[in-house]
């Protein structure tokens, strides 16, 4: 296959999937329908390098996400389209941003960790909403008493926010400073 | 921005509103619709929210948190909170009594040795703000990182390839069809008659190709089905294919006289021709 | 509003949009969220004719459809893409292979015949996917009350499975019911 062609298929593909594709992912769909060795991984990779440079002026781009490959507009033209819709896009309450920011934050962590940290009890909506977006999931339990259940967050988190992993988060002050005082201090949770 | 509208600084700062206490004391000279009040008060996040806000506003730095102040303040919006009958949380009593706990501990007189750093009273209630001050950053930048829905959006285009798609049969591997056979064999209490074993299958299948012949040339000779290049064994199989489809009254063999050809002919044609 | 960045906003909302948007709506949509007079029918449809030259060699094109522009695949690359949605095969059911199974070991055989051994009715849908697929077929009547129709399997059927002739369908893994038949009965040969 020549790579103009190869080229034209892959971003075909990212236009059409319905979810983000990974290079992996597309590597099998051209093994799986045309051969196992017509489509190198380096032609892939070499195509998708190449999609990214001709379209970093364009109106929509190629972005890497954590669950991989996907167009998208430029973040600057997001005003102009929102307009297409009647629906406002969604504002989060400082309370949800502050839980989610927690979990992705601080993750794994428990319901009873972001409220000694939040002051506050966390309200089940909060909870029910992050979950129901895809945004934290249950990944496993704390063995204390109760076992209180661990939460994490997700690709789609990561998706939603155009990251490709945790480690893009931007920075923020690490619980150092807190840990080094928690030593001394008694446990709280 | 209607961010302005639901963040406490912002919203505060912009009125000139609550520069000590001055909601208590002089209400009349900086007036604020009780409507606005009471969304500034419900708009805090939380006591760690309330007492950041506090300490910022009053630009104290958290590590030398000057507890008595602090605790005073706190007290009075907890008290507005109160008059304006908000759905006061307990979250914020909690802190309210954490914060009278420190200021008393503080207030008692302690020993010269106990100036230790590590165990100034404040030292956890430090921690916990820096902490929820780290957080809240975070929820700033989540905040401001591009959005899905609002400030970018998936870019997808229509197609005509799902008219290439083919259907995919199944598939089945011949030792499937093995088991098959010997479940629907177990399955059956009692089997007919005769057994089926290897040279009885090839006498099956040409019975069934002479049904097939049948079903297109309706009359055969019967010397047509006997292929020479098959050999011995061939020629047994299609006479004993033969006997078990005239056993079994699929076929009959027709001789018109002594010497003339044998012909089989399927059971309805003869039986037709019979009836006219 | 720059050409550069108008013809950006085209792009990206001919690509986020839900339906092909006409000429007159999309400058429907820039007056009403810049002001009337911001972008101008001749700007907007310059966009046009250059986004479809832009996108004249690629993977994904701007065609002009009857209810108006809208991005689309190559035509060529349909095969490939349409794979993305191709799913694995099913799997017949067990009655299927049994009835099979039966009219491969026991033909030509009736209907009649495989309810008897298999003890339940047959679907006329097994039978008529087993014809569809090619595998089995009429090769007669027998002579009885309703001439029921004989089954015989097809070339297509040894051709699938790599047979030359019957006699190499593989031997019938005895269950203990089977075997002791098997040897109580006489011998064909």
């Amino acid at each position: 296959m020549q790579q103009q062609q190869l080229k034209q298929a892959v971003e075909a593909l990212l236009f059409v999937a319905e979810q983000p594709l990974t290079e992996a992912q597309l590597w099998q769909h051209f093994s799986d329908s045309l051969g196992a060795d017509v489509v190198s991984r380096k032609q892939l990779q070499q195509c998708l390098t190449e999609l990214q440079s001709d379209y970093a002026e364009r109106g929509v781009q190629l972005c890497k996400v954590a669950s991989g490959y996907r167009f998208q507009t430029r973040a600057e033209l997001g005003g102009i389209i929102s307009q297409l819709w009647q629906e406002k896009p969604p504002r989060y309450s400082q309370a949800l941003l502050e839980t989610l920011a927690l979990v992705a934050y601080r993750q794994p962590i428990t319901r009873g960790d972001i409220e000694a940290i939040r002051g506050v009890s966390v309200s089940s909506q909060i909870m029910k909403t992050l979950q129901e977006r895809g945004w934290i999931k249950v990944v496993g339990h704390r063995e204390v008493p109760g076992r209180p259940q661990l939460y994490a967050t997700t690709n789609d988190f990561l998706d939603y926010f155009g990251l490709q992993d945790l480690s893009q988060l931007p920075d923020i002050p690490a619980p150092a400073t807190a840990l080094l005082i928690a030593e001394t201090a008694p446990k709280q949770e | 921005m209607a961010e302005a509208s639901v963040t406490p600084q912002q919203h505060s700062l912009a009125l000139g509103f609550v520069r000590g206490e001055p909601v208590l004391e002089r209400p009349d000279d900086l007036y604020i619709p009780p409507d606005a009040l009471e969304l500034i008060l419900e708009s805090f996040a939380g006591p760690m929210d309330l007492l950041l806000y506090l300490i910022r506003r009053q630009k104290f730095d958290i590590v030398d948190l000057p507890i008595l102040p602090i605790t005073q303040q706190y007290m009075t919006y907890v008290e507005l909170m109160k008059d304006l009958k908000l759905e006061l949380a307990a979250d914020y009593l909690v802190m309210a009594a954490m914060l009278t706990e420190i200021k008393s501990r503080l207030l008692l007189p302690k020993p010269a040795t106990e100036i230790d750093d590590e165990l100034d009273p404040r030292a956890e209630l430090v921690r916990r703000l820096q902490e929820y001050e780290a957080i809240r950053r975070g929820a700033e930048q989540l905040d401001n990182l591009p959005q899905q829905g609002r400030d970018y959006y998936i870019a997808h285009t229509a197609t005509d390839a799902k008219q290439w798609l083919q259907q995919q049969l199944p598939d089945v591997a011949l030792q499937e069809l093995a088991i098959a056979f010997s479940q629907a064999l177990a399955q059956a209490q009692l089997l007919n008659h005769h057994q089926v074993q290897r040279e009885k299958l090839s006498t099956r299948e040409r019975m069934s190709r002479i049904l097939d012949l049948l079903q297109q040339r309706k009359r055969l000779r019967f010397a047509d089905l006997f292929i020479p290049s098959e050999g011995r064994p061939g020629v047994v199989v299609s006479f004993l294919a033969v006997l078990e489809l005239v056993k079994e009254a699929l076929i009959e063999v027709v001789q018109i006289d002594a010497y003339s050809e044998i012909h089989i002919t399927t059971k309805e044609l003869h039986d037709a021709a019979a009836t006219t």
